[in-house]
């Protein structure tokens, strides 16, 4: 046996976001640094800046916005692979306007951002199974923060808008309430086949293959960290701001209950995500990469 | 026009200290001195392009000036006519201006160089570019610094000979500054002779007294 | 890199067959006329504004001093900050003709106040001697003296105007604007699109920057 | 907009505030450090490139010809074009230098070209009767003509670095970086943030303006 | 050095068609003309400056020259010190050129203003500091475009003196171009007189076949 070989570089990464959040115990625990492996958590604020090192390797785990991870998978043929999804459903319909369902939205303003993004699909999506997709006029922001600003402003009076700009977005204007749960209208629309799953967890191919053992222990830990995130929220929310995911304790505190933050490993949810990929693929195929993926796409251990 | 005690240094060096001098109305007077005395320093002053550090300059009243440098100064991005055009535009119609530029520009034998710019002007052109300009500028102080160098002979005695014609038909108080004893003498009404460092007077001539012209310019030949 | 080097770096034939696939729909039209016209309109406004405040800068030195600290923020401010104003102040496809602007303004500016400087004193002292006024000592002396200062700019201002519009496109994604189509092919790792559209930016800026010599040669230099 | 106005546009109190606060971290300075290095750096590249490269192909039409297409297309190339790319060749650190670079460059390049192309000919003229040979021409003649276009160059490119790499910044996202703290401000909405760090940029390029110029005054003009 | 059946045309201007002269080794060679005939042009053909359209110039072997140009042509940046150090510092080693400098800088009487810049100079000034760096720098074919110009008279005789005493020193083949009748004399082996456009030869004077100057003078009166 080697003894002083030189341990591995990992680097694992996240966004700074909800889907970093379920991760955070094993962020600050620095966890899985042992001799035979030298950890880094690193976490960006822009999925940008995480995709290239993806791509040429330097990251080896990372949690992505639920498309990229297709995307990589398709754009590198088949070079990652999804281990689990992370977060589902933290898409909320907020405003100062009183309604309870998409159905509702008929002759209104909503504001949305980000075109051509996940939320932009899924929200089209419903507004088409609801019929009612010619009756809503979408007003696009340029991202979340635009729009959030805009609520708070009230200048928009109901908008789509993800966690933690929900919370955020509340907190700074109390007329602002959630009106409808998109996840919950998702599943609705979709029978049940599907949620609106929105992070996953990837890891590149290869790295898992050589190192077995350790990918086991990582999605263990994982599960750990996400199942004490959740019981433990307000340790867990100053974690998080002292590890600068995020900047306010408080906040985060609020929005975890509404973050969906779940540990579902790949073979969980390999068919309602197959599902929800096709949905995308049909609004517009470049949403996942160009095409479907195949079975390779989902890590098995 | 008149210098009182005028001081001018430029750095450390010292070109005018108390200089006094007096520029006659209608008058031709000459500056004659080697080079580097304060020539171009003193014409300057009297156009009020030179700031001076101390005294006083008594200017003509309604003094209208026109100036042939040392060096040409056209504007080279225009042409021989468009040069004198350039400065006439305020003063003549458009009409007249035509005739008065083409009239000049032909009086300083450049008839076919009108459209030339001045970098395809050779040194003399250019000179008689700048003194068509000075003259044909409707002033009534004219400051001429070597007005006639760089000219061939035959020229240098037409252009005299128009200097004195166009002054007789208007007159002008002018300033000249020379190198040459024999413009000095045949333009001159007046002549001071400068020397030394700062500036003096070491002589002044009427030539209207004179009748013996070499006498002058013994003098002259300092 | 491990992987693929395709979604690093497109094959030209690659690049190429998207290019052909963008050049098929009308929408890749309209999106370049938008893109044009905020560039061009971009860097007509800081050409504008740049040469005439230049000129009074460069002319008079109060004025200068009242607007340097002024350009001076304008040089700076961020993007990002612009951005977030701005997007108040106009409509998402005015932004980036606005950040154009914020960009290219004060190379010209800057040049033009050079070319005025670079004037030489003494063509000044023989305007001034011959009472040639203001105005006309602009149009015949300062004008022709800053000329290949203010062309040198324009060139500057004229490229940069292409690279800011479309990297304010990405940031403000007005609905019909190459930034978009760039920013989609990023997140989406289009590589080949992304090469594609880039490959159309500098062929249209290299045409407007024939157009612009060609417009400029007219000019005395 | 009823509400809040604070949340578009703080008051000078508020990013005042904020202003402190940030003041009291060492992150803050770190970070403005980083930002620092990164514009200068990629300000003296530009500058080293655009003059070496400006003289070569100012004197030398072939070298020109030769160039020419290639700044063409740095000038032009969009920011996000690059980026994706960059962040494979170098560190994400390194990121913004590149693209400060790859804007600051042309105009130096174009100014500096500029300059020697205004080189009095007769000045050659009298160079090429005595001998001189080219590095002593270059040293004592095409330097000093073109230092006032080089000096404007110079200028607009130091303002326009700062805005650059802060954009870059934004747009790579490097650990310690002014972009990144402006592209968080943003996100998280903490406007006074983003007006307090943009009064920092502001500054920096002030002072560094006024550095730049008294260096610049010990030069001929 | 002799041209044959040179031909110069400016746009559609000819100034030389056809054109022979011949300047004989280490003799002094002068131009004589009228303002704009083309001696400018010769001269900077001479030199290698003005491309020729047509014909042949053959140079002497090795020929290392130097030219007053018709303006100063200094380096505006440089003191008067450097603008001469600038020509010489490919041909003497450091301490020599001190030394060289300095002397020439004193033979055109410029020993105060070696730190002025050429801006801070008078015309005449100016003009000598062209002379000087000509002088000093060891050409074998040397080229004056009205080299006296701007001086005054005393400055000038001291100048011509300077001249013929540095060029019996060390012979060098010199085209002269003047205006001045008396420099011509003075100092030419052997002038052309030039006239008409295209420029012709109109006149070949050998000085050494007369012996009084006023018939010289007299030729050259045209
Ligand atoms: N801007 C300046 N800075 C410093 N010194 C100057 C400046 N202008 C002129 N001088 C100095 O002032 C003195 C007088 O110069 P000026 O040009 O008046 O001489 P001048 O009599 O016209 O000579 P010339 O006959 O050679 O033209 C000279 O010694 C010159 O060096
Ligand atoms: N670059 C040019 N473009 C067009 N014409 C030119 C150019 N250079 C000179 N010429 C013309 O060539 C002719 C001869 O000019 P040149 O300078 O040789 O005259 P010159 O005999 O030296 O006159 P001067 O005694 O006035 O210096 C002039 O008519 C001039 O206009
Ligand atoms: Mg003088
Ligand atoms: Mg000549």
């Amino acid at each position: 046996e080697p003894v002083n070989t030189e341990p591995v570089n990992v680097t694992i990464a996240g966004l700074k976001g909800p889907t970093s959040i379920g991760m955070i115990k094993m962020i600050d625990e620095k966890a899985l640094n042992t001799d035979k492996y030298n950890v880094n958590y690193v976490t960006e604020s822009a999925p940008d800046a995480l995709t290239g090192k993806i791509i040429n390797g330097e990251i080896q785990i990372s949690s992505v916005p639920i498309n990229l991870a297709p995307i990589l998978y398709n754009k590198t043929g088949g070079k990652v692979q999804l281990m689990a999804v992370n977060t589902i459903g933290n898409l909320y319909i907020v405003g100062t306007d009183d309604i309870e369902s998409i159905g509702e939205l008929e002759g209104k303003i909503l504001g949305m951002s980000a075109k051509g993004s996940t939320p932009d699909f899924a929200m089209n999506y419903l507004l088409n199974q609801n019929n009612i997709s010619d009756k809503v006029e979408l007003n696009y922001a340029m991202d979340h923060a635009t729009m959030s600003q805009s609520v708070i402003a009230e200048d928009t009076r109901v908008a789509l808008l993800p966690q933690p700009f929900v919370t955020q977005t509340m907190i700074k204007n109390s007329n602002v309430k959630i009106l409808v749960d998109l996840n919950e209208a998702w599943k609705a629309a979709t029978d049940n086949t599907s949620q609106l799953y929105t992070g996953a967890v990837i890891v590149n191919k290869d790295f898992a293959e050589n190192n077995k053992d350790f990918i086991e222990e990582f999605l263990k830990q994982y599960e750990a960290s996400v199942n004490w995130v959740l019981e433990n929220q307000k340790d867990a929310s100053l974690l998080v701001e002292k590890n600068e995911i995020m900047p306010s304790a408080a906040v985060v505190e609020k929005a975890i209950p509404y973050c969906g933050i779940v540990y579902e490993p790949a073979h969980n949810v390999k068919d309602g995500l197959n599902e929800f990929y096709k949905i995308l693929f049909d609004s517009n195929p470049a949403s996942v990469g160009g095409k479907l993926p195949d079975e390779g796409f989902y890590f098995t251990e | 026009m008149e210098f009182i005690n005028v001081s001018k240094k430029f750095n450390d060096l010292k070109v005018l200290n108390n200089f006094n001098i007096r520029f006659e109305k209608d008058k031709i007077t000459c500056l004659f001195g080697p080079s580097g005395v304060g020539k171009t320093t003193i014409a300057n002053i009297a156009a009020n392009l030179t700031e001076i550090d101390n005294g006083e300059v008594k200017v003509t009243e309604n003094a209208v000036y026109s100036f042939v440098f040392q060096e040409p100064r056209l504007l080279e991005w225009y042409s021989v006519y468009d040069n004198i055009d350039f400065v006439l535009k305020n003063v003549y119609n458009s009409d007249k201006r035509v005739n008065i530029i083409k009239d000049y520009i032909d009086m300083v034998e450049l008839k076919d160089f009108e459209s030339y710019k001045p970098k395809e002007l050779s040194g003399g052109m250019a000179q008689r570019v700048s003194l068509a300009r000075a003259f044909a500028y409707p002033s009534n102080v004219l400051i001429l610094d070597e007005p006639f160098k760089g000219l061939d002979m035959k020229l240098k005695r037409e252009m005299i000979s128009l200097f004195k014609k166009l002054w007789n038909e208007s007159k002008r108080t002018v300033l000249f500054i020379t190198h040459d004893v024999d413009e000095a003498v045949t333009l001159s009404d007046f002549i001071y002779i400068l020397n030394e460092k700062p500036a003096k007077i070491i002589d002044y001539i009427n030539i209207l007294e004179y009748n013996d012209v070499s006498e002058v310019k013994y003098r002259l030949d300092i | 890199m491990i992987i693929d080097q395709e979604i690093y770096l497109p094959s030209p034939i690659t690049t190429f067959y998207a290019l052909i696939d963008m050049l098929k729909t009308t929408d890749t039209y309209i999106t370049i006329l938008y893109s044009t016209y905020r560039t061009v309109a971009g860097f007509l406004i800081s050409c504008g504004a740049g040469i005439v405040l230049g000129y009074f800068c460069g002319i008079n030195k109060l004025v200068y001093d009242l607007f340097n600290p002024l350009i001076g923020i304008i040089r700076t401010i961020p993007v990002m900050s612009i951005i977030i104003i701005a997007i108040m102040w106009f409509k998402d496809t005015n932004v980036p003709i606005f950040v154009a602007f914020l960009m290219c303004f004060p190379i010209i500016w800057t040049n033009t106040i050079s070319g005025i400087k670079s004037t030489d004193v003494k063509l000044l002292q023989m305007c001034k001697v011959y009472n040639i006024n203001r105005l006309r000592i602009i149009k015949s002396v300062y004008f022709y003296s800053s000329i290949p200062y203010i062309k040198a700019g324009m060139i500057s201002a004229l490229g940069l105007g292409w690279k800011v519009t479309s990297a304010a496109e990405v940031l403000s994604l007005p609905k019909y604007s190459i930034g978009r189509f760039l920013y989609d092919s990023k997140v989406y790792l289009e590589i080949p699109d992304l090469f594609a559209w880039t490959f159309i930016i500098i062929m249209l800026s290299i045409l407007f920057e024939k157009l612009l010599k060609i417009f400029l040669r007219g000019l005395y230099d």
